[in-house]
């Protein structure tokens, strides 16, 4: 039985992955769950230099879901080659480093950086992130600026390159045609979609930030729908993500196309979703006698 | 022992005051347990998905139990009110660092606390008391108007008690009775609502005392991996490199200096 | 104590609408609920002829919400004014008829029809259903496109029109915009964000149309965003909608800057929700002594 | 009286065969509720928000009790076969127009049931021996292995077996036994897959025979307002104007020559 997925010449042990921003470097998790049973650990993403990120309140629980406007803080790309991908160093899974910025130059910084860092399997580019005012966003919602920044990187990167996609836009397809285009070895999505929650009864908003990006169960239907549409239009490989809770919903990614899925928020309502989720798809291979887990990527009809 | 994420069965829940509910849990984190720390209670709701963190009011390791206090502060703790003895809880535990009770060895200590700030501080007590190294633990309670606890507290230490309305102890808030009772103290151990954790600091700052504080801050993870919970530092803190500590991980209780509250 | 609400010169008696599609024209509701209670029945979208809609399997549930693929049957204009607006007749309560069509002409004919009709106080436009191939959705997703539809209805719309926006887009703010340049009299939104649901034990579609719309209290956050971004960027009423379950979730449109606000998904889980949430509001306003529901409009600090 | 959604208590719940559970339920509704009925039933599970519809099964309107048997298809009725005598269970009801058991005076009639179609039919067979205007009412069940409910049929009227892997009654489906036994009627009440539906339908039309089915489609309302459990007719219709009726208003028993399946 083969669960493992190549993408841009890495192989993954198994397709599940952890989201980028829910899982720290693995170090806090690593309690919970043996980190060598996942696909890849995708680190929190970082910048060239310590971001403080935003406000408290800076999450907010919601109908199968939760508000986040971290902000993207971060300890800036020193301290993490020399703490976190250390760290990394003792465990047999992939790792990913997620990698956000203001401006395409931060983003090269962080990208070069990393260059010789053998620890280092790909790149993931954020440039959906919601909470953060410059840049970021920005990237992620205009294809000209999508294809710009991805160019850009691909450039420098050493490591093959994802582009993480925003969900927040009128056509997915489009943005991962975008992305395609300008070089990217693969997309991932989704990224958080924005959204608000208003305290009624102190008239505030709930998180500081105003608006924050929701994941989690409650946005699942949409994610699947997008990695179907990016799918569908590129011929990269995607990285499907949004409410996956089970093995369930990690196989209703890869159905929809995906050649490999990462958990989020979910880690926060059962740490140990990760490798249940990794068993799930074993037990379900075995109990419908599938040899290779690549046969079931975009197999729904 | 690591950190987990396990099923605790209800032994028994009470109401101890208005909306304030005392639960009792039969749960292996009771070894582990200590003064100030916290674990985070998930709902049998799954539109709730994220867990409530409650502070540690009691430890029985013997009986393999620990005991939470909590008031009814939105859904999830209305929802939690209602269950009962037999069923199934689970808990993501031990987190949080809990307060420095050797800080207080030969010290004269004072242990406030406020409003639901209240429960954490028992445990405090009783673990101050029995490491008897102290050179004296007096409480400070702060009550609405209703008081729950303090029958213990009083089986454990002095009490000062303040009240809102001054239906019981002094007037006011715990502040207030602290210098009515001209408290005196090297440390102090607190608990409560933000106005009184950040007079607590200015207190301890203009007296040359030292404070620990417990702080609150909404959490998703509770371990330290979301960076949700932070809270704002004086200096750059060690682990996020910025000035901001993780309330659920390095917290949540702070040497008072050391924060920006 | 004033919970009336007032748009484009029509007042309603208080701000709680149903959500178009999801209580027929009232008539299957009103064994449950008085109608009469209600600030206005927004009557399922017509059509200038019948539609048969979509094949089965039209609904799927999802965490926290559904999925919807009806593809907008309905029996035709004549048959609706006949027997729907007969019905309504006898109901002290607005009506405002949800209009659909596949090109401009379509949505102007259904606009002309209803133009003497006395018992249709508003129109509400709906280019956003997103389970229709053609036109529809198109209109409601491009600005221009927009614009050109607004203007086009507007120039014979008797009754004021409401312009239904879609939430599958860049940009809310831009498209409540194009709505109101273009002439229309209010915005209502969020119609339904497309998902997808695969059943991985058949390998198949959940929904015969692949695709589906969903709604319910999963997306509830993303509307109350949506309905905050429009509200600030128009001057026009903003009508709120999107997984209301309950009055407090329908006050927090209100504070985000809705005017009016529909339930949708919500009557199929608990057909009292409309008159719960009325009463709700009430009780709200007396428990914080507010005279007038339009001091809570966009009263979020 | 209206449709209402209703709290109901359970009185009791039994598994009768592999994943089938037998519910009885204490509800008003039971004063309506008429054979090829339904009821949708509510999952205390704030992330399954849609209501099951389940078949009426039974009712005792003595004792206001509802009985539906379910067999566990998925997540919801995994939860709901876990709850206990005494909860309570929010149910939508009475849903549905019903057999015509009218259409059967002075008829030979078939009451044919399959595998999950077989518990509304035990209720049809009751009411329409009840009535007695049936020249004879006869029963055909097809099971995939083990039975249920068959000695409750059998105490109302005679009844023919047929499993799939032949381990009772005639090896094979409900047509198939039907052959076998030449069972003859000149009005069939049936309920079960679609497959079966469909040959119903063909045999009911090849013979000149009336011929009411109940049919299944995913629901979300229940009550006509949604559109989404539409099944295509042979006819425009009334409501619609278009080939379409809404199975949980206008069925979901059809004439089986109304309806194209
Ligand atoms: C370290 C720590 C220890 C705590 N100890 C206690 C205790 O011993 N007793 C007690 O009664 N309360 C305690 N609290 C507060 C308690 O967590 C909240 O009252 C509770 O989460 C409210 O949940 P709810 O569902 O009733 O409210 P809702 O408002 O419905 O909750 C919505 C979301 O906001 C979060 N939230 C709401 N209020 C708070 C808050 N004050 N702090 C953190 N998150 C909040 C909830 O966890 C949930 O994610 C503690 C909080 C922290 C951070
Ligand atoms: C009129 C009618 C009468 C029925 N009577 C019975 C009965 O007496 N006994 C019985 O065991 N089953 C009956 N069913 C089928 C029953 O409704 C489904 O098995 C049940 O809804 C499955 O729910 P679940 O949560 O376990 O499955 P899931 O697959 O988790 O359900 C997901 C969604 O799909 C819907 N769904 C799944 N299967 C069906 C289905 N076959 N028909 C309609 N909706 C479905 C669910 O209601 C839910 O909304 C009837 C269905 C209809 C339409
Ligand atoms: C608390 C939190 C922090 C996140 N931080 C990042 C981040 O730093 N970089 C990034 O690309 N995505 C970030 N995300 C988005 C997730 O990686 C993921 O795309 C999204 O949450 C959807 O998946 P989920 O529903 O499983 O959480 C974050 C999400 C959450 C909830
Ligand atoms: C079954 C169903 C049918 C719908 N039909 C229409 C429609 O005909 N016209 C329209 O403008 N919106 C339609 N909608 C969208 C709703 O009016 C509403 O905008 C959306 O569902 C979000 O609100 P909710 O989450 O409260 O359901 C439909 C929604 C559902 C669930
Ligand atoms: S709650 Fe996630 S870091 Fe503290
Ligand atoms: S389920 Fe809504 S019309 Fe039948």
């Amino acid at each position: 039985m083969n669960t493992s997925v190549t993408i841009a010449g890495v192989t993954f042990k198994n397709p599940v992955m952890t989201a980028s921003g829910t899982f720290g470097s693995g170090m806090e998790y690593s309690e919970f769950v043996d980190l060598g049973r996942l696909g890849a650990v995708v680190t929190k993403g970082v910048a060239n230099v310590p971001w403080p990120g935003n406000e408290t309140p800076r999450v907010a629980e919601t109908w199968g879901g939760m508000l986040n406007a971290i902000g993207l803080q971060n300890p800036g790309i020193d301290t993490f080659m020399k703490r976190d991908l250390v760290f990394l160093k003792d465990y047999d899974t992939r790792v990913i480093v997620n990698v956000c910025g203001r401006t395409i130059e931060d983003y090269v910084e962080v990208v070069e950086r990393l260059g010789d860092e053998p620890r280092v399997d790909m790149l993931e580019i954020n440039v959906s992130c919601p909470n953060v005012r410059e840049g970021a966003i920005a990237f992620g919602q205009k294809a000209e600026a999508l294809e710009k920044i991805t160019r850009e990187i691909k450039k420098k990167a050493v490591q093959p390159v994802i582009m993480k996609l925003s969900p927040n836009v009128t056509d997915i397809a489009e943005m991962a045609r975008a992305a395609e285009s300008a070089g990217a070895d693969a997309v991932s999505l989704i990224n958080t979609i924005t959204g608000m929650k208003i305290d009624i009864h102190r008239r505030k908003f709930a998180l500081a930030n105003k608006t924050g990006g929701l994941s989690g169960p409650a946005i699942k239907p949409v994610a699947v729908r997008m990695v179907y549409q990016a799918a569908h239009a590129v011929s990269i490989p995607v990285i499907g993500m949004g409410g996956i809770a089970s093995a369930e919903d990690a196989l209703e990614f890869i159905m929809a196309g995906a050649t490999a899925v990462a958990v989020g928020a979910m880690n926060f309502v059962n740490p140990y979703t990760t490798v249940e989720t990794v068993r799930g798809i074993e037990d379900f291979m075995k109990e419908q006698k599938i040899e290779d887990i690549n046969t079931l990527i975009g197999c729904v009809e | 022992m690591a950190k987990q994420k396990t099923s605790a069965i209800i032994r028994r829940q009470d109401r101890i005051a208005e909306d304030i509910y005392d639960l009792r849990l039969e749960t292996e984190l009771a070894q582990q347990a200590g003064a100030g720390q916290f674990v985070s209670v998930y709902l049998p709701d799954a539109s709730r998905l994220l867990p409530r963190p409650i502070s540690i009011c009691g430890i029985d390791r013997r009986a393999g139990e620990v005991r939470l206090v909590y008031r009814i502060a939105g859904g999830g703790t209305a929802l939690l009110s209602g269950m009962k003895a037999g069923e199934r809880l689970d808990v993501l535990g031990v987190l949080g660092n809990g307060f420095p009770l050797e800080r207080a060895d030969g010290k004269r200590v004072l242990v406030m606390g406020g409003g639901i700030g209240i429960p954490p501080m028992l445990l405090s007590a009783k673990m101050l008391q029995e490491r008897g190294r102290a050179l004296g633990v007096t409480a400070v309670l702060g009550y609405r108007s209703e008081t729950f606890l303090l029958n213990e507290f009083e089986s454990v230490c002095p009490v000062i008690v303040a009240t809102e309305d001054g239906s019981r102890g002094s007037r006011g808030n715990v502040m207030d009775a602290m210098k009515e009772h001209k408290a005196v103290a090297d440390t102090i151990f607190a608990c409560g609502p933000m106005p009184m954790l950040r007079a607590v600091k200015k207190l301890a700052e203009a007296n040359n005392m030292e404070a620990y504080i417990s702080l609150e801050e909404r959490m998703a993870c509770g371990v330290g991996a979301c960076l949700g919970c932070v809270t704002k530092t004086v200096g750059i803190d060690a682990h996020s490199m910025v000035r901001n500590s993780r309330i659920c991980t390095d917290g949540p209780v702070y040497d008072a200096r050391d924060v920006e509250i």
